[in-house]
């Protein structure tokens, strides 16, 4: 198997080389993919939507249809990771364990025995438990707020600079995963619970949507910004940035709770009492 | 000579996707572990994200964000001053595309070692043959 | 963009792309695979693509990665390939 | 050649709308099987009724829907169809009293299911002999290998399964194979696939090519049963007998021999086979199955395992008498469909009837059975008469008109290869005839005085026998429609 | 509103979903009504977009946030997608319709879930077969790949894994797509399909053109299970809940073959795939080579559920041979084989459906006595088998006709072989499994009476029963009116370059 798969890989890739004879050299400014499409979006973003940063401009308006898919894709994923894998909520784990918290105690209770309540006496931890290292957790504890503020600068200044709803959105998410990571995913499914970030993220999903429809119920076409120039009380261009900046919170919103979903379902393999 | 050095220094960044995109379909075809061959999947799919963004480039160019400030509205925008950025948008929706793919992927990975106990699918093919002898 | 920058980090990426799939721990694996990711998202940058590396470095170099050591915390972490 | 429109053909087929009363009337079998009669009525008043018209030499047709473009679904009837339909027919009512005997005779099970089926496979039956193109055809013609099916494997027994599988394998494998690619061959040839008096093909056309669709069509209508393609047929006996005796002796196969001579008749037209002489391929076909099945008959000992042997043979009779291309041969073919039906179903009933009285179904163990049944075994005798082809019988006519044709074709191979054939019906029907009256039954089963099959078995038996012999004094309405249609098909009287 | 029916199609379904993944947290009953409803409407916007398409003679086109192609992703709807997308919403629904108790007993504690997957599944095929845009496809392709993995990963038995080799090799086919894509953009510098057709012409001798077509056609073929591609497909559609493969197996491949039609005839041109590229001849062998083998490979099969996979998988060597036979016949052939296989195929695990409600197991031995026990749902079993043998006349006929007829008009006598001979074997194929229902557990039919055990009729309820019936009904109704269909708007959606 091995060495069939090491020939017909290494024919397809002469085959490939062959296949790229007739590329335009790398970087070329005259290659026939720098000519066409791209020149209208780089001569015509600012006069059109007046967002400076074309890759915004480009993925939140000229094929705003394709970003809107692509956070559809993040949703689905959403959806089926959780589809696949979460159990019910009826199916207890076997067995529990506490932490006496003064003594340092460990209590194994199984399947059916009374639980103590959660206090500042009792603790509940994960079967294979890691003493908490306290440089880790004040840390990130620290770091959390910092990287939550910086996602939503992302966000907020998509127009202007690299980054957007998408890339906000995952840095604020990867933020709730380090603080899942450092602590214990009960403590952070406490905070935003399995409910919130599905139905958040189909929220996230429905304002991208939304906006477009309510495009479409200005008279314009689905998802043309400018249609919106009346509600806003502004002109079309610059209605066309606030709906992409609409557009991009939506994404934000969206890609945030797809990412602590799914990463919620991949931790506990879908149990959520107890993760990595 | 210096044709051929033309030709790899005009080339050599869309040999090298090719090369990474092998190296992930070896992978995902050879690979025994599941989780290897996920991998070899998002080699292959960053490969073409390589591709696009390589093909996107632009020589004397700079990044894809217009040069503004207030009382620049009458500014004419010259395509050759930017690196095209359309395969970038493109490559951002390949890139969350990849990143959803994998999540789906890693749980019915998590699936099937909950069924088999183990990721290896030489022996996962061999405990399904044990379960179709035994019905 | 000086090229031989570019060519020291494509060949690094080569390099960890064939290292991520030839370790035999999948934990290693997984970080390989984040070394990986960022310094595909170092080549983009460099190519000017920067929005496409700023997503690179938070999705393929951060939150994939995290998915791939969930997953093999949930499951094995050895390998015989 | 009058076209006239009129939906009689249509609604001769959509009699099978009464499935739905019989199906509903499930639970009460005397109103079921009045359903049964009042359908076949019905079906034939219309068919009937067009009779006049027909031997007018109008042609009753209807396009019911194009299916494909140029194609449509198209009824149009013409003598040959309309002979062959009201044979169908008038025996389906007396197939039907008669199934009601022998099923309530052996208290068979589904016989709700049963009459369903066999009123659908009348109606494609029916649709086969008044299709106006080969496609409405073929489609018919399917309709009637699965409506069959069911029938066919009633029993619902191992012997059932295999027989039905060797009959789906045998009817199914040619249609699929051979007609269909044939059928599209010709649609490409010429551009339709309707029936044309001198057929569609068109004059032009290679010998290899126009033998190769011939044998193509030929082959694949396999329940004409030409040999090698005719073992379904024995396979069917598994049935129960009015199945056997309509559908083995005068639906199903009379259906395939119907097609082949539509065929050669609609498709290529007689003068096209005759200019390529395609007609003596045929010949030769035909009567290479004509003897052989005869042969293979002598040594059955099942009964109606015999008479399915003999019934491919007399269906070779009819290809061969249409492949002459000579005016009395192509009359003699068609009368024999009329004939040899009211001959064969005559012994089917009463290999049927002596099977629900007695239960023998092998013809070594009917020594002396016409001391028991007298009825029975002189209607066999004058279906064996009928079949053999000896006055005072329907089937003399036929043969005759046969032996003429040969005559005036001048194939004096092929009258030879009909006498023989005629023979040695005669040598393996009469026996049966003799030892049934003339011998001691071997023990004593067969004593006790008379006691023959319920009344629904043995009054249908009498009719066609009786109809057999007043067929040979007044053959005129199928004698008239045979001529029509062969004044048509040869241009002009 | 009228003129905003072509992103409705999309939009209306897509926001169902997400409407009904937010009901299922809190109120599960409502998710349902929902998907059905959005449905049902769905079927009747694309069957008016058809009308439309129809009475204006010329497509309908839509340009997504007002901007124009190529700079903006535009809509186009014309004769060749208009059916495929009545062919979608109504297989949707009618899997759907009927199966509400089904999937509350399978998917009990994640019916918004499924719901939501079930509605954007179909959102990414409606959108995939709308859409006039290259990578838009690409994206909606995915949709549709992740919903379909996570609908087949949910099933029995071995249903992760594969599911998860399904996600790999759809994986490879969607790279290899967007390979290609990539490989237009750089000839051409455009995206939408109209665009790139009306560039290509200059660059034809072009290598980068040659090889974005075979890595497109690679990446389809993968992706619709052409035959040496096929390894995932059996498993996948066989292991997966029989709702959901009720949905995807009808639907998924059928819409490549479609995206491989629109690829070919729009965005290559006949001129380029037909004359420049010459595959013709090569591809429909390969096509012969996937319907024998699959027809072989059907027969060893014990299971119906994968027998039936293997049936698909000879039916898409069907549509690929009719398609590149490069005659008007063959190509009208491929496209009424989408919307009749389609058809045939949802009839066929709808009625899987329903016997899997009644009984456990889908091994052959497992069908016994069951024409007394569910006679409705086995009749409309039959008509679907029947329509897949090609018998009039029902719809699978009149596809064959066609696909044979261009066969001729091609000379192209290996593939009507093989049509022919795979026809045979499906008769087999069915009989077989009808024989076991029809005559097993035997009985002893002796010379006085013949009584099969007693099997009690226990059929499905009628809520289900209906869905299936109405399809039946489709398969012969389709067989009818197809004159109609192809004249009135198949022969539309061929260039008139083919002959």
């Amino acid at each position: 198997m091995k060495l069939i798969g090491m020939i017909s890989i290494f024919w397809l890739f002469i085959v490939l080389v062959y296949g790229t004879s007739d590329f335009s050299a790398w970087g070329d400014p005259e290659s026939p993919c720098n000519l066409h499409v791209s020149n209208y979006y780089i001569e015509h973003a600012m006069s059109d939507t007046s967002v400076p940063n074309i890759v915004t401009a480009i993925l939140a308006d000229y094929r705003g249809f394709d970003t809107m898919f692509e956070t559809a894709v993040i949703f689905s994923a959403g959806i089926a990771c959780f589809f696949l894998l979460r159990r019910p909520k009826y199916d207890a784990p076997e067995a529990v364990v506490f932490r006496h918290i003064q003594t340092g105690i460990t209590l194994r209770i199984e399947k059916g025995g009374r639980l103590p309540k959660e206090s500042d006496e009792f603790e509940r931890i994960d079967t294979q438990w890691v003493p908490y290292d306290l440089v880790i957790q004040v840390t990130s504890r620290i770091l959390v707020p910092f990287i939550q503020l910086f996602a939503l600068y992302v966000v907020a200044h998509g127009h202007h600079s690299p980054g957007g709803g998408f890339q906000g959105g995952v840095i604020f998410g990867a933020a709730i995963i380090l603080f899942a990571v450092s602590n214990t995913l009960r403590k952070t499914t406490h905070r935003v619970s399995e409910k919130r970030s599905a139905v958040l993220c189909a929220i996230g999903v429905l304002i991208y949507a939304g906006t477009g429809v309510c495009c479409l119920l200005a008279g314009g076409n689905f998802l043309d910004y400018s249609a919106l120039s009346g509600l806003l009380g502004v002109d079309p261009v610059t209605a066309r940035s606030h709906g992409i900046m609409m557009v991009e919170m939506g994404v934000g919103l969206a890609v945030t709770m797809v990412m602590i979903w799914i990463y919620y379902n991949l931790s506990s393999a879908g149990k959520q009492h107890e993760g990595l | 000579m210096d044709d051929m050095i033309a030709i790899i220094l005009s080339k050599y960044n869309y040999w090298t996707v090719i090369t990474l995109m092998m190296i992930g379909l070896y992978a995902m075809i050879v690979k025994n572990n599941l989780i290897k061959k996920i991998i070899g999947m998002n080699i292959f799919q960053t490969s073409i994200i390589l591709f696009y963004v390589s093909m996107g480039m632009k020589k004397d160019a700079t990044i894809p964000i217009l040069e503004h400030h207030p009382g620049m509205q009458e500014h004419v925008y010259h395509a050759a001053d930017y690196i095209n950025p359309l395969p970038h948008v493109l490559m951002l929706t390949a890139i969350v595309v990849s990143v959803a793919t994998l999540g789906v992927a890693l749980s019915l990975a998590l699936k099937v070692y909950d069924q088999y106990g183990t990721l290896e699918e030489d022996e996962i093919n061999a405990k399904i043959r044990k379960a179709s002898v035994k019905s | 963009m000086i090229w031989q920058v570019e060519f020291i980090i494509l060949f690094l990426v080569i390099i960890c792309g064939i290292a991520a799939l030839w370790v035999k721990d999948l934990l290693s694996a997984a970080i390989l695979f984040g070394a990986y990711s960022f310094m595909m998202c170092i080549l983009w940058a460099v190519m000017g693509a920067v929005d496409v590396a700023f997503t690179e470095a938070s999705v393929g170099a951060g939150v994939s990665t995290i998915f791939f050591v969930a997953a093999v915390f949930r499951t094995s972490r050895r390998t015989k390939d | 050649m009058e076209i006239i429109y009129s939906s009689k053909p249509l609604l001769a087929v959509m009699t099978s709308v009464f499935v739905i009363p019989i199906l509903l009337s499930c639970r009460n079998s005397n109103i079921r099987e009045t359903w049964t009669f009042i359908a076949g009525f019905i079906k034939l008043l219309i068919i009937v009724s067009m009779l006049p018209v027909v031997l007018a030499g109008k042609q009753p047709a209807i396009t019911i829907y194009e299916v494909l473009p140029g194609l449509a679904l198209q009824f149009r009837v013409d003598a040959f169809g309309l002979l062959f339909a009201i044979v169908a027919s008038f025996l389906w009512i007396i197939t039907s009293a008669y199934s009601i005997g022998y099923m309530r005779g052996l208290k068979e099970h589904s016989q709700t299911r049963y009459f369903c089926f066999f009123a659908l496979s009348l109606s494609a039956t029916i649709g086969v002999a008044f299709s106006g193109n080969l496609l409405t055809m073929y489609l018919f013609y399917e309709m009637l290998s699965f409506s069959t099916y069911p029938l066919v494997t009633h029993h619902q027994d191992r012997e059932a399964r295999s027989s039905g599988r060797m009959y789906l394998v045998y009817i199914l494998g040619p249609s699929i194979g051979f007609v269909l690619p044939a059928m599209l061959i010709s649609y490409h040839m010429s551009g339709t696939l309707e029936f044309a008096v001198q057929g569609f093909l068109p004059d032009q056309g290679n010998y290899t090519g126009l033998l190769v669709l011939l044998l193509l069509f030929i082959f694949g209508f396999a329940k004409a049963g030409i040999m090698p393609f005719h073992s379904w047929l024995p396979a069917a006996m598994v049935a129960p007998t009015p199945v056997s005796a309509l559908l083995h002796a005068v639906a199903v196969v009379k259906v395939g021999v119907f097609c082949v001579a539509r065929v050669m008749t609609g498709v290529f037209g007689t003068k096209l086979l005759a200019s390529f002489e395609l007609n003596t391929v045929i010949c030769w076909i035909a009567s290479i199955t004509v003897i052989t099945s005869s042969l293979i008959a002598l040594s059955q000992d099942g009964l109606k395992r015999r008479l399915a042997f003999s019934t491919i043979g007399q269906l070779s009779y009819i290809v061969l008498g249409i492949a002459l291309l000579s005016r009395s041969g192509m009359e003699g073919g068609m009368l024999h469909i009329a004939m040899h039906a009211f001959g064969k179903i005559t012994l089917f009933f009463c290999a049927g009837a002596i099977f629900v009285a007695t239960g023998v179904k092998n013809i070594s163990e009917m020594k002396g059975i016409g001391k028991r049944m007298p009825i029975t075994m002189a209607a066999f005798f004058i279906g064996s008469l009928s079949v053999i082809g000896l006055p005072p019988c329907g089937g003399f006519i036929s043969k005759w008109l046969l032996l003429m044709g040969t005559v005036q074709a001048g194939q004096y191979v092929m009258l030879a290869v009909l006498l023989t054939s005629s023979l040695l019906s005669g040598a393996y029907f009469l026996p049966i005839v003799y030892n049934a009256f003339f011998c001691k039954p071997g023990n004593n089963t067969f004593q006790g005085g008379i006691q023959e099959a319920p009344a629904w078995c043995v009054v249908p038996l009498s009719v066609t026998a009786m109809f057999s012999i007043l067929l040979f004094f007044y053959p005129q309405p199928f004698l008239q429609l045979s001529r029509v249609a062969v004044d048509s098909f040869l241009g002009g009287p | 509103m009228t003129e905003h029916y072509s992103v409705l199609l999309i939009i209306m379904p897509f926001l169902s979903g997400l409407l009904i993944s937010i009901f299922g947290w809190y109120d599960q009953k409502k998710c349902y009504a929902i998907a059905i409803l959005c449905l049902f409407l769905s079927i009747i916007i694309s069957i008016s977009l058809l009308l439309a398409v129809m009475q204006n003679g010329e497509p309908v086109q839509y340009r997504i946030g007002g901007w124009a192609p190529p700079w903006g992703i535009a809509y186009h709807v014309d004769y060749l997608n208009g059916i495929v997308l009545v062919v979608i919403s109504l297989t949707s629904f009618l899997n759907l319709a009927g199966a509400r108790k089904v999937i509350e007993k399978e998917f009990s504690d994640r019916i918004g879930a499924f719901y939501t997957l079930y509605i954007l599944f179909t959102t990414g095929l409606l959108g995939m077969v709308v859409t006039g845009d290259a990578f838009n496809l690409y994206v909606l392709l995915e949709i549709t790949s992740l919903t379909g993995y996570a609908l087949i990963g949910f099933g029995v038995n071995r249903a992760p894994l594969s599911a998860l080799n399904y996600l790999l090799m759809g994986t490879i086919g969607a790279s290899f797509y967007l390979l290609g894509v990539g490989y237009l953009y750089m000839g051409t510098g455009s995206l939408n399909m109209a665009d790139i057709a009306h560039l290509l012409p200059a660059i034809y001798h072009s290598r980068t053109v040659m090889f974005a077509f075979l890595l497109i056609l690679c990446g389809l073929f993968v992706k619709m299970a052409l035959f040496p591609l096929h390894g995932w497909l059996p498993n996948a559609y066989s292991d997966a809940p029989s709702i959901s493969s009720g949905l995807i197996a009808p639907l998924t491949t059928k819409v490549m073959v479609y995206v491989m039609i629109r690829m070919v005839l729009t965005v290559f041109t006949p001129a380029f795939s037909f004359s420049f590229a010459a595959l013709n001849s090569t591809m429909v062998w390969v096509a012969v080579i996937g319907i024998l083998s699959g027809s072989m490979l059907a027969l060893f099969q014990t299971r119906l559920k994968r027998m039936i996979t293997y049936v698909i998988v000879t039916e898409i060597g069907y549509m690929v041979g009719g398609f590149w036979l490069g005659t008007r016949d063959g190509m009208t052939g491929a496209i009424l084989h989408i919307v009749n296989d389609a058809m045939m195929t949802l009839c066929l695990f709808l009625s899987i459906t329903l016997i899997s409600y009644k009984i456990k197991g889908d091994r052959f031995s497992d069908f016994r006595g069951i024409f007394r026990k569910m006679p409705v749902t086995m009749t409309a079993f039959v008509v679907a088998a029947l329509s897949i043998i090609g018998v009039p006349p029902t719809c699978g006929f009149f596809s064959k006709w066609y696909l044979i007829s261009g066969g001729i008009a091609a000379g192209h006598y290996g593939f009507i072989a093989a049509l022919l001979f795979s026809s045979l074997v499906n008769a087999v194929l069915f009989f077989r499994v009808i024989e076991i229902g029809y005559f097993e557990p035997f009985s002893d039919h002796g010379a006085n009476s013949g009584h099969v055990p007693e099997v009690r009729m226990d059929e499905a309820p009628v809520s289900m029963l209906m869905p299936l019936m109405i399809t039946a009904a489709m398969l012969i109704v389709l067989g009818i009116f197809s004159g109609d269909i192809v004249t009135r708007a198949i022969q539309f959606a061929i260039p008139a370059s083919i002959i």
